[in-house]
């Protein structure tokens, strides 16, 4: 019932996004307008909840893990990528490479975690996660420069484990 | 077909939502901006090809069933066709719910506007019989299609 | 107004640059894994930097005419940021999977565990 | 400023001729399904700068979605 | 065309030439995963000029278009992935 | 001989395009019928949509789109009908 209720508001901020205009519900929205966004959210539930909520994990609907997650898109992550770019520019103008497929295990387990870190390894510095390992979540990262071969986690992403498991753990 | 890895699966399942509330915002809002009931209908195919593709053709088999998009298939066209033969008073698909003041009746003001949902006559009920058509009709397609590239390998494999 | 094409000048010639650079890198880098680092980081930072002028610009258009076309012009904007950001780095991941599962190895490669690990 | 949309207009065609060229020219079949989704890619923005946004919705659904998916089905089932 | 035209079609015509640089890669690839690669950024590329050419006209309903082709070049990208991942195996 | 009649005949076809490009109108400026007129005039006010075009398609060539719904169906109906025999 409550991932029902959960996925019928998200796709109804979805479309009241969508929709804002002119209107008479606080000059945004006409009152037509809420009622076909009502009666479509609910076939949208219908057809998605089994979907978006697969494994029945509520973590996420704690809104304090949304406040977190801002924050650490907004500071650490893209001072991250914009340190990502500045290497990728040095790497194509020189063209000093020095490439290798690393193992780490950050251990995080549940599935939002994981994608989480997977994505913000593929946008910062020098990493593209390759491949992960379906039991344990370890994951393959491609290092274009590597320094040692037997890396830590610190060395590929820095602090992020921490922040992660704040958000999603 | 296998599925495919833990991240493409986890972002599928946000995404897969927001397709279908996206196809569905293009087809109600066909008579005010562009878009319509074809075009709409193809967004929310592709997000029905999208979970086929990241869950394996038969993990997916939970989620989309191809009896019922058969069924809304032939809804789709039933109602389309009666909405045309409605109007068979004045002439075949004449428009007799424009500028009337009822359901989808008030006027639509000459010019640029942002635009009244309110209008339009019997256009955006043929917008949702054709919408209804067009995403089972693909929902079908790649259904049936996926399921005979699968037979075809297993015969070869045996 | 002189502000607000100061601010754009800057955020549009900061992605052109960036985009520029990953389409060089796509020419410049030896093997598929290399051009994938140089095409996914590039280009969405890129992206990013011309949708956040065409936010800039919708909010302080919508600010200084009061026409709310300006101000739906933004949200869109944002709704199509946020899909790219999330699709993109998906979609490298499922490339670079691909690229490895099918053989292509990395060049000049100075380890390699996945080609050891054997998964599946 | 128009001769300037102009050359967008043209650059954009030319782009999209050598991409179906290269569609019909690869020998394997699958690097011939990436070169016709870019040029069906090209289609659409071109259909964009037109002026023509219907059309271009409709490109873009079933030439970058819909018809990969029913060549990819059908070349893995005949391999 | 107001004033702001010019500022917003000259960054869409020269990521049109990016375009250009990226379809290079695509004549000359070696493997089949570096011509998806081009793909990829072409696909970028476009969502991003789009973006740009909808602020120039200032036509709201034409990011529609690029929000369109952002989710479903990423279907497009996952199927061929998915072909190459299952194919050349055996 | 066979070269010289292919060679022949793509010398006529390119020279047909060469004419027709030649005579060709200047690049985003048509001509205006009187439909595209009644068109632009009318449609707003006698159908009630803002949206020009899906007014043309549902409304006054509502027959046309009645066709290419039947086409889609009869697609289906042969891709259905095609792998009929195929269980899972």
């Amino acid at each position: 019932m409550i991932d029902f209720i959960v996925t019928f508001l998200l796709s109804m901020l979805t479309y009241l996004i969508l929709t804002a205009s002119q209107g008479e519900v606080w000059g945004l929205w006409s009152i037509f307008e809420i009622i076909t966004g009502i009666v479509l959210s609910f076939i949208v539930a219908f057809i998605a909840n089994k979907v978006l909520f697969q494994k029945r994990t509520y973590r996420m609907l704690n809104p304090l893990r949304w406040v977190i997650f801002l924050i650490y898109l907004i500071g650490p992550f893209f001072w991250a990528m914009a340190k990502a770019n500045i290497d990728v520019a040095y790497r194509v103008i020189t063209g000093k490479i020095n490439p290798g497929i690393v193992k780490i295990s950050p251990g995080l387990k549940t599935d939002l975690g994981i994608t989480l870190l997977a994505d913000s390894i593929t946008l910062t510095p020098g990493t593209l996660s390759v491949d992960i390992d379906e039991k344990n979540n370890d994951l393959y990262i491609h290092w274009i420069n590597v320094t040692t071969l037997k890396p830590t986690t610190h060395h590929i992403c820095a602090n992020f484990p921490q922040w992660i498991r704040r958000i999603a753990e | 077909m296998k599925e495919m890895s833990r991240i493409v699966r986890t972002v599928t399942n946000f995404v897969y939502g927001f397709i279908i509330i996206f196809g569905f915002y293009i087809i109600v809002h066909g008579h005010l901006t562009p878009g319509g009931g074809f075009q709409g209908g193809a967004v929310v195919g592709s997000a029905f090809a999208l979970l086929l593709v990241s869950y394996g053709s038969l993990n997916s088999k939970k989620f989309l069933k191809k009896d019922i998009f058969s069924l809304f298939e032939n809804f789709g066209l039933i109602l389309f066709i009666v909405l045309g033969f409605s109007g068979l008073g004045i002439t075949f698909f004449y428009n007799f719910l424009a500028n009337s003041g009822g359901w989808f009746g008030n006027t639509a003001v000459i010019g640029v506007n942002p635009g009244n949902m309110n209008t339009g006559g019997v256009i955006p009920l043929m917008n949702i019989a054709v919408g209804l058509e067009v995403l089972s009709a693909f929902g079908v397609i790649v259904l049936t299609m996926a399921s005979a590239a699968e037979f075809t390998k297993k015969k070869e494999n045996s | 107004m002189g502000t607000l094409l100061t601010v754009l000048y800057i955020f549009l010639g900061i992605g052109v640059f960036f985009n520029c650079l990953g389409s060089v890198g796509l020419l410049r880098f030896p093997d598929v894994y290399t051009r994938l680092h140089a095409a996914t980081k590039a280009t969405t930072f890129g992206s990013i930097f011309t949708s956040l002028a065409v936010i800039i610009y919708g909010f302080s258009r919508w600010n200084i005419t009061g026409d709310s076309k300006f101000r739906v012009l933004a949200l869109h904007t944002i709704v199509a940021l946020i899909c790219l950001i999330i699709t993109n780095p998906t979609g490298a991941h499922a490339i670079a999977r691909a690229a490895h599962r099918s053989g292509v190895m990395p060049k000049q490669a100075v380890i390699d565990e996945l080609k050891e690990a054997k998964l599946k | 400023m128009s001769s300037f949309v102009e050359i967008i207009h043209i650059s954009t065609l030319v782009m999209m001729i050598i991409a179906s060229f290269l569609a019909v020219v690869f020998k394997k079949l699958l690097p011939s399904i990436v070169a016709l989704s870019v040029a069906s890619l090209l289609l659409s923005l071109e259909f964009y700068l037109l002026h023509a946004p219907d059309v271009a919705i409709a490109e873009a659904a079933i030439g970058a979605g819909l018809t990969m998916a029913i060549f990819i089905f059908a070349i893995r089932g005949t391999r | 065309m107001n004033e702001f035209f010019k500022i917003f079609i000259i960054p869409g015509g020269l990521l049109l030439l990016f375009m250009f640089l990226s379809l290079i890669r695509l004549i000359l690839g070696p493997t089949v995963p570096d011509r998806i690669v081009a793909l990829d950024t072409i696909n970028t590329l476009v969502v991003a000029g789009m973006i740009l050419v909808g602020a120039a006209y200032e036509e709201v309903i034409y990011i529609d278009v690029a929000i369109v082709y952002a989710l479903l070049s990423y279907i497009g990208t996952l199927y061929v992935a998915k072909y190459l991942e299952g194919g050349s195996k055996k | 001989m066979k070269k010289i009649i292919f060679g022949i005949a793509f010398i006529i076809f390119f020279s047909f395009l060469i004419v027709s490009a030649i005579n060709m109108r200047t690049f985003g400026e048509p001509t205006f019928s009187e439909m595209d007129d009644y068109f632009i005039e009318n449609a707003q006010s006698e159908t009630g949509a803002n949206n020009v075009v899906t007014s043309i398609v549902f409304d006054y060539r509502g027959f046309d789109t009645l066709g290419e719904a039947t086409v889609l169906f009869t697609a289906v109906v042969g891709v259905v009908a095609l792998f009929r025999g195929v269980k899972k």
